[in-house]
């Protein structure tokens, strides 16, 4: 069954519209040591200075210098490397800035580099399926895991643990000794097991994925690796977590602008921007577009409830985004049609709206919404698809 | 009959004095849902649009026998409301509220399925069986009777589906919003199973949504056991790869999550896939 | 028969690598008690005083079907052993150990009642059932097999007791240990219970201390149920008065608390109490 | 059945050796401010000058002055009186160092006075017979609620709530109406609680009283007093608590030094020394001296498992009070009798013992034990009661 799955994963979709955030490896290392989870040693870069100073640290010349980047393939990309003190400025500063994934580098870790005698592929996820915390691990780690699942199925391991649960060790011996572990590091990995369900329990974590899992010579297990998920619905209460840096670079400046504001807003490269509410009605937004020969500039979602104050911030929005129209689809449900309208009318009196618009309003308080945009010289579609019919003629014209 | 509430379901709403709790409670009273009571911790004792408000769930249910409860309530304190409910002894609970932390969604939903409570939501629209009862938000307005049954991840996709339903005059018998949230109470094959079962409803639509695995689970269910007709539209078609949960996540989803996927093994499961919501009911009469 | 274990018993001991899992296994074995098995993490595969060592009581209870375990395990990691015993399915649960916080031992106490656990102790020294078997501490060569039941909050001091029986040619059933902590498993009630049912039982001894209403508690049972003679000894007469847990000890408790007011309970509920633990012997000699 | 058993209660014994200490009420409040329980604002009092800061703190030139005392009745003794700030330097000069309850007093608490509208008794503790948290309230609070438990048992309310169960304010709804609270003081009384029973489960306390709990004529919900117990077994995880002055006080020096030990010592004014294993045994050891017409001079149990070191320890501690001979009395169990020996014998090579010494001992290795002692002369007993007559005899000779 897990054969069948694997083939084409790189391109794999799971949502961009999604709320669950990934923070940079040195962040992840930060909650490991906090949680008491073997870390190599490790430093941000600042300046030359840090690179001496970490080399003392460290009692060794040598050490990888890695990239920060919310996308995978650094390695490939040539953006970590084992270099010398000496070397190191030189390189640290041929990255820095370099484009990754959309986004320039703009941190690179000093790290102990550490002597391998076995990699492990270890992660806890918050398993939507079962609602349960899932634990995955194999002893073929520090290659592409899925790999490993596609071609060893036998030897990726997996356990659930509720998460009323409290972890302890001895839930996960079995697990350990799957996984080869006996003796002394048994008792390892079962520690770092109980600290990393812990970790992903107080800290709202929904991954936590490291790979490689290091076994040194000298029987030492540490994680070499950190792939950490948080929650976005948790920011509230893991507040240094929401702050870190990651969190802002996932975005551009306008997508953090509008997280910030509570709408969900991905930028894409089309012609027609768009507003709409809830996920679903949005993301048929965008295909109904295509479908109907044109293409979406940006999703935008500005979520349940929203308030006039959203949809103007929506409205700015777009206005710095260079799009041909825009299209504004509601079917309210908690969210109320005159909030929309107003927020629309608010905005055309703050700036002006320089591309066509077309709006389509049904569901709560629609006459009402309907009542305020006429008054205001605006009509109103009922229907979703005569409305992006409507739009995609004014932005193409006779086309 | 319809499927989880039909009118005489007495229904109790979580944070009743709020400006969501208010608005909508209102408009489920105007449909001609039972609202028996409200809860609002520190204002007992007193009216709201003509019900009773009481302090806790508890005495709630102990002076309605409710047997629903649907929360309004900011999405910090969910956890408290939704596991007050459960205690009170609530058989179906309805989550409207967005942005709740998933691991509290983890743990209200293992409390539920412990103690045999119907979750729906969180992050959701609600349920409405037409001209019995709607709990949530679903605009009633849009709705009628029927022999469709409709069970949908998304909120306002399914209101536009139900409008072009009754635009073409097939009715509904029950409408279930699952909620968008990655964890949730019931899904898919539990409102299938509903539907298989109830005898008003003669075909039903799943609506679904790039991500997660629940579309898969529902054309394996459909292939095995259920013998109404089942019509599936599933958003985010056109939507550009995004990230994932990492390795882990692709190795227990693996590259179903996208539409593309979804919606051929929803066809291949025998079920009438369509690209455009509005597609649907042209497609249920054509099987008339 | 004797109650809670025979010489059928099996048993594993938990922490049979340390200083005094060594040593008290190393007893317990010499007594004739079925160890079957010890548990120490990281040790598994190995072999310790000709028992197969296991690296997690799952496995221990696996290969050799035990159904009792005994926990030699410093303080701050009993509690998780203990959940592991009762999540490896064990029947008996005795905890040597003292010093366990007292919320620790409160909710392996729950845990132990939610999977029909029998739990002795913390700090407790164990059962006993001379010539069959022993759990724990108890110094088996002044024990001697006989019909005399003994229930203890104490654990020196039963040591005293029995001796002086086997002393006085009495010997005993089973000797229970409880425990001297305030929150702790089984309580005298269920071993006079068991005492009651037990064929082979024919006196019980109670010996209790200050403190804490377990002996009201048995006065009331033994005036109800129990139909054996029954004898008992408090422990701290002419300790003087000291701090009490506040006022809601007090309204919990009462002034329930002293030797003297806990003997003049149970004298009125027709148990023959004495003022030192010698005197026992003669007082059971004087009613045969 | 409340009733019944309410009548002596002021002499009620419970257990001088239990592990179970009390705080100061200072300290107490601070840990109600640190899990955000209301107290009134408060301050210890350092110098004249901590006055001064105070009363500009709380805007008031009237405070309270409390003495910290372990044991009760403090207003009775004097040692709570609401003072203007020049009054108060006086005040708290003459009651420092004051004998109360046997100890001298040596911190003083200021505090601010509260206007009270109504006052309620609120405890929540962790119960022994079912093992869960029981919480007691009455609205006949700020009197001696013990009294209230028998004139008006209908006015003290419990509620039962497992150890394992996370607590939140919807729970505690009942209660907080039985007591007559409603509107916003009911939300301010449910949060109260759901704090209190957190701040029990999370800092391993066994009791948290609050007598009086004071409703405000403003209607706010304040401790006024606190009553902490902890759980002398959680130190090594409640760090910070164990360190708490009271820690300290409730001890004579002799008796902090034996617990710092892990030895359970409290002083008594009898005649002869004696040293046990297990507090029943130890208890039954004290109790035979008295039956048999002397007296002990402590109690003494050096715990389960205690090995030559804590002997020789005990001996030390009982080398340095007042007493006329020594009984050691071992029926060993988890203890070995051979330990207890060499122990014994150790210290007598370290200091003279200069009263007459009884040992009595058996159980685990008393052949080993009895052979050690033997070989350096001395006689082991094999019962207690002829051990305890022969100490007896020695110490009081032909009377």
């Amino acid at each position: 069954m897990l054969k069948a799955h694997f083939k084409d994963l790189k391109k794999k979709v799971k949502s961009v519209f999604n709320s669950m955030p990934m923070l940079y490896e040195i962040e992840g290392k930060q909650l490991f040591k906090e949680n008491k989870i073997p870390t190599p040693l490790f430093k941000a870069y600042t300046d030359s200075s840090s690179i001496i100073q970490f080399a003392e640290e460290i009692g060794s010349d040598v050490m990888m210098a890695k990239a920060q980047a919310l996308t995978g393939k650094r390695g490939k990309a040539g953006l970590i490397r084992k270099v010398s003190s000496a070397e190191a400025e030189e390189y640290i500063q041929s990255i820095l800035g370099r484009d990754h994934g959309g986004k320039p580098v703009e941190i690179v870790m000093l790290e102990q580099p550490l002597e391998i005698e076995k990699e492990y592929y270890l992660a806890v996820m918050l398993d939507n399926e079962s609602g349960k915390y899932l634990i995955i691990a194999s002893s073929r780690g520090g290659v592409d895991i899925e790999e490993v699942a596609e071609n060893y199925p036998d030897e990726i391991f997996k356990q659930y643990l509720p998460t009323a649960v409290e972890p302890f060790s001895y839930m996960f011996v079995d697990l350990g000794k799957k996984l080869g572990f006996e003796a002394k590091t048994l008792t390892s990995f079962t520690n770092i097991m109980t600290k990393m369900v812990n970790m992903a329990k107080n800290r709202d974590l929904t991954l936590v994925e490291i790979n490689p899992l290091i076994l040194t010579p000298d029987k030492k297990i540490i994680a070499a690796d950190s792939k950490v998920v948080i929650d976005g619905n948790s920011d509230y209460r893991q507040v240094d977590i929401a702050a870190f840096k990651s969190q802002r670079a996932r975005h551009t400046d306008l997508e953090f602008e509008a997280d910030q504001a509570g709408i969900s807003y991905v930028q894409l490269d089309g012609e027609i921007g768009i507003i709409s509410g809830g996920a679903g009605l949005a993301m048929a937004t965008c295909d109904i577009l295509e479908f109907l020969g044109s293409s979406p500039a940006n999703f935008l979602d500005v979520g349940g409830g929203a308030d006039e104050t959203k949809i103007e911030k929506s409205l700015e929005i777009l206005s710095r985004q260079d799009i041909k129209g825009i299209f504004v689809n509601f079917f309210a449900g908690i969210t109320r049609c005159d909030d929309v309208a107003q927020g629309i009318i608010n905005a055309s009196k703050v700036f002006e709206i320089k591309v066509p618009i077309v709006i389509r309003l049904v569901g709560t308080n629609d006459k009402e919404g309907i009542q305020i945009l006429e008054n205001n010289g605006i009509k109103a579609y009922g229907e979703m698809e005569p409305a992006a019919r409507k739009i995609i003629e004014l932005v193409q014209g006779g086309n | 009959m319809a499927i989880l509430l039909d009118e005489n379901i007495k229904v109790i709403v979580q944070g009743i004095t709020g400006k969501q709790g208010t608005f909508h409670a209102k408009s489920m009273i105007e449909y001609g849902t039972k609202v028996v009571a409200g809860v609002t911790p520190g204002k007992g004792g007193k009216e709201h649009l003509g019900v009773p408000v009481f302090d806790s769930m508890k005495e709630a249910v102990e002076a309605t026998q409710a047997t629903a409860s649907v929360i309004f309530i900011p999405a910090r304190f969910t956890y408290s409301a939704a596991l007050e409910a459960i205690d009170a002894g609530i058989d179906l609970l309805t989550v409207i509220t967005e942005g709740v932390p998933v691991q509290d969604s983890a743990r209200i939903r293992q409390k539920a399925l412990d103690n045999d409570v119907v979750m729906v939501g969180p992050n959701c629209p609600g349920l409405i069986s037409p001209e019995a009862s709607k709990i949530g938000i679903i605009p009633g307005k849009i709705c009628s009777k029927g022999n469709v049954g409709i069970v949908s991840r998304s909120g306002t996709l399914t209101y536009e589906i139900i409008q072009n339903l009754t635009v073409d005059n097939l009715g509904q018998s029950t409408c279930v919003g699952l909620g968008g949230d990655p964890i949730k109470g019931i899904g898919f094959n539990e409102c299938l199973t509903m539907f298989e079962n109830d005898p008003q409803t003669k075909q039903i639509i799943l609506v679904g949504e790039i991500g997660g695995t629940g579309e898969q689970q529902a054309a394996d269910l459909v292939k095995k056991e259920i013998t109404k007709p089942v019509y599936a539209f599933i958003a985010g078609q056109t939507a550009p790869p995004g990230k994932q949960m990492g390795h882990a996540g692709a190795i227990v989803h693996g590259k179903s999550g996208t539409a593309k996927e979804k919606m051929r093994i929803l066809s291949e499961a025998g079920i009438t896939t369509v690209k455009t919501s509005s597609e649907i009911p042209l497609k249920i009469k054509e099987n008339l």
